[in-house]
This record gives structure tokens, C-alpha cells and sequence, in this order.
């Protein structure tokens, strides 16, 4: 049963993640990695800026992975975090969910990263053309969900 | 330390808040020190805080808090050394 | 729109398909692997060994990635199937689905695992203490899915 | 070619057959040629292969067949030079 919860400020280690949840007994490794993309509602986006606030960000991330592997059989599990610049092409944040079958692995990763979009204090600022902004902070605005 | 703080009556308390994202850029700080009456809730506080600096009272509706790291309501009681984070919407991920 | 489909007799390279995806529009890049592990309904497994109908397993992989394409907006997609003997722990197939949004891509990759293990004519052998069988050719026995 | 088949009206067609997994295992061959009449179908095929092979029979229930690389049902019509595959219950993944 191993846990790995990182909040890096350089490019995020893949390997790292995926040595952390390596056993013999997972059939099943379901990843999602975000990556900065070059539009977002239709602008050009030219960066991101992610800024997170610690350590709340590691302790909400501990609690989402403990509600994951009370819901289902994952045995190992890692989420790596990125904040500070993030060019576009690379990644943010990669989450590595680990269990004997798919459907567990599957629903894992994606309960994961929909609850980290909820509930961890962690901040994106899209830089493009002609401006700047925190995502969500515009009043009146609905902004997609990045990834 | 809170019970502490009751036996001699302290007149006032002081809660640090910690500011991000949009919160931080608008104030122009990350951390500051607000002092409060004993019992004042989050409310208060925001309200202490956005006599300071008007321009955040306009974030207030997409606004939560954390209190020592743990998402807070806005009557919630803060304490002489708590740690109060506004937090805007989360767009991590 | 990158399309890889491999069916490899060696150790699966995962670099190969992540790299085939890359795209700065992407934003969400979900993956499967299907490893060996070491238990199956309840008996300790030694090893797997994979058999293909090539061509008949491109074609079929293809006509999947086809339908993911058709379905969802995933620009980018890569399945490497592992044939001949795969040792616990390694894996025997690799699947990335990468789209603009993580929706998207998490159903791509998880439809696709699913229809392969459906229609690619694609077998496999578990060797386990004191025996060996083709799964799910055994008349009446009704063997849980491996991964 | 199916036309110059018909015009010369053969007696016989030959189909190639190719076994996988348990079916190949339980053959001992990975590949066969089978000699029917012609219109014989997926069926007729397989019963003249189990003539040769009784071994094979028990598998019929779980088979599937594909021609030329695709999904066929058993009362397909063969033709001359067809591929026929024996399809197990496939388990890839």
C-alpha cells in the first residue's frame, strides 16, 4: 500500500510516480496527467502559473486519497502536483491510481482529479494574448474546466 | 493556549490570514495580522479585514475560508493564533 | 491527429506512445497498462503469455480507435499490445488516449480496453502452480476479467 | 476470380484455416487447408475439420469464426482462397 503526494515546483518526475505504485500485485495502472494546452475558450494561451497554498494543498490531497481507497481496491496511488510556471506541452499534475482490476484503477483516477478541481487550495493564472487571469476569479464568469 | 487566553481576558485576539491567487495580487500581500475582538467569527474577520483594504470586499461572494487548514463557514470562531485562509474558487489540476 | 498501433513481441515502450500523443492542444492525456500480477481468482500466476491473429488484431484495433475518434474528441491515441511471454510485473498492453479535456479522454481509453478485450482477436495463457489454460476457454468455467 | 471459379464449375473449393490458442493446442496444427464443396459454409467447415479432428467439436459452443479478418457468422458461404479463423473467446488486454 503505497502513497505518493507531491507538490514540486519543477518539472514533474513520471518515473517517481510510477515507481511508487509498482507491485506484483496491480494489474491495472490508470494514469491522467494535465498538461498546460495552447487554448482555452477559444484564446491563445501562452502559460500557466499555478500557485498552491501548503500545507493545506498535501493535506487535502491525503484526504481524497484516503476516501479513494475506502471506495474502492486501489492498492497504491501517487498524485504529484506542479506549481509555479508551467510552459505550455508540460505538465501540472499527473495521478497514478494502482489496483488488481481496471474499473477500480479507472474510477480511482477520475474521482481524483474531479475532487482535486473541488477541494484543494491550489490556483491557476492563464497567461494569453493581450492578458492575464486567475481561472474562476472573474466575477460573473464560467470558466470550462481546463483540462 | 485558547484556555489560557480566557483566564486572563484578553481584550483582543490576533488571527494571521493568509491570502492567494487574486485575494494576494488585489492586497498586495500574502500574509497579514488582523486583530479582533474574543469570539469574533470569520465573518469578522473578513470584515476587519476589508475595512483595511476595500477592494476585497467584491470578492466576498466567491470566496471560502479555511481556519488552520480545515474549510471553515463564515460564523465559525476563530482564536488568539489561528491561521485564517481566504481561499477564491480552486483551480488547481 | 497521431495514430500508433503496435502489436510488439518485447518489452512494451511506453516513451514511444507518450511521445506519439504529444500535441500542445492537448490538455488531458489519460493511459492504461495492463500488467501481469501475480494472482488470479485466487491461485498464484507465474506468468502470461499473449497469442495474436495478425493482421486481423490491427485491423480490429484500428477499427476501436475508429469509433474512440468518432465518438469523442480525442486527437491523439496510441495502443502497443504485448504478445509471446510477459513475466509478472511487466506490462502486456499500453493504451494513451489525448484530448483537449480529460472528459473525453478518460472515456476514450477506457472504451477502448474494453472493446479490445470484446473484439482483438488477442489470447491469453496464465501459467500458474500446476497448470496452465487459455482464459476463458475453459466449457463452464466463468473466469473474472484480469485486469 | 470467383467468377472464373464458377465458369469453370469446380467440384471443390480449398480454404485456408488458421487455429489459435486452445484450438491450435488441441489440433496440434496452426494453420490447414480444408477442401469443401463449393457454397459450403463457416459450418460445413468446421464439421469437415472435426471429421478429421473430433477433438475440436467440444469447442464449437464457444467459438467464434472470422473470414478474410472479419467477424463471420457460421452460415456464411465460403468462397475459394477464403481465410477462415477459429476464433476462442479472445482475452487480450
Amino acid at each position: 500500500m503505497a502513497r505518493l503526494i507531491r507538490v514540486v515546483d519543477s518539472a514533474i518526475d513520471f518515473g517517481e510516480a510510477l515507481d511508487a505504485v509498482a507491485a506484483p500485485e496491480n494489474g491495472a495502472v490508470v494514469t491522467f496527467r494535465g498538461d498546460t494546452r495552447n487554448h482555452s475558450e477559444g484564446q491563445t494561451v501562452q502559460k500557466l502559473f499555478y500557485e498552491a497554498y501548503e500545507p493545506m494543498a498535501t493535506e487535502k490531497i491525503n484526504e481524497i486519497v484516503d476516501e479513494v481507497q475506502e471506495r474502492w481496491q486501489v492498492r497504491d496511488f501517487a498524485m504529484i502536483h506542479r506549481v509555479g510556471e508551467v510552459p505550455i506541452g508540460e505538465a501540472s499534475i499527473f495521478i497514478v491510481a494502482a489496483a488488481s482490476h481496471r474499473a477500480e484503477a479507472f474510477a480511482a483516477c477520475r474521482y481524483a482529479i474531479d475532487t482535486l478541481k473541488q477541494t484543494v487550495p491550489i490556483w491557476k493564472k492563464e497567461y494569453f494574448e493581450g492578458g492575464e487571469m486567475w481561472v474562476g476569479e472573474t466575477p460573473g464568469a464560467t470558466r470550462a474546466d481546463p483540462h | 493556549m485558547h484556555i489560557e487566553s480566557k483566564k486572563v481576558a484578553p481584550t483582543t485576539i490576533e488571527v494571521s490570514v493568509k491570502l492567494f491567487a487574486g485575494a494576494a495580487e488585489l492586497i498586495g500581500q500574502r500574509e497579514l495580522t488582523v486583530t479582533l475582538t474574543p469570539d469574533a467569527t470569520v465573518d469578522a474577520a473578513f470584515t476587519a479585514l476589508a475595512a483595511d483594504h476595500p477592494g476585497i470586499a467584491a470578492m466576498r461572494s466567491i470566496l471560502r475560508f479555511a481556519i488552520n487548514h480545515d474549510f471553515a463557514e463564515p460564523d465559525r470562531v476563530l482564536h488568539d493564533g489561528d491561521e485564517l485562509a481566504l481561499i477564491p474558487p480552486v483551480s488547481g489540476g
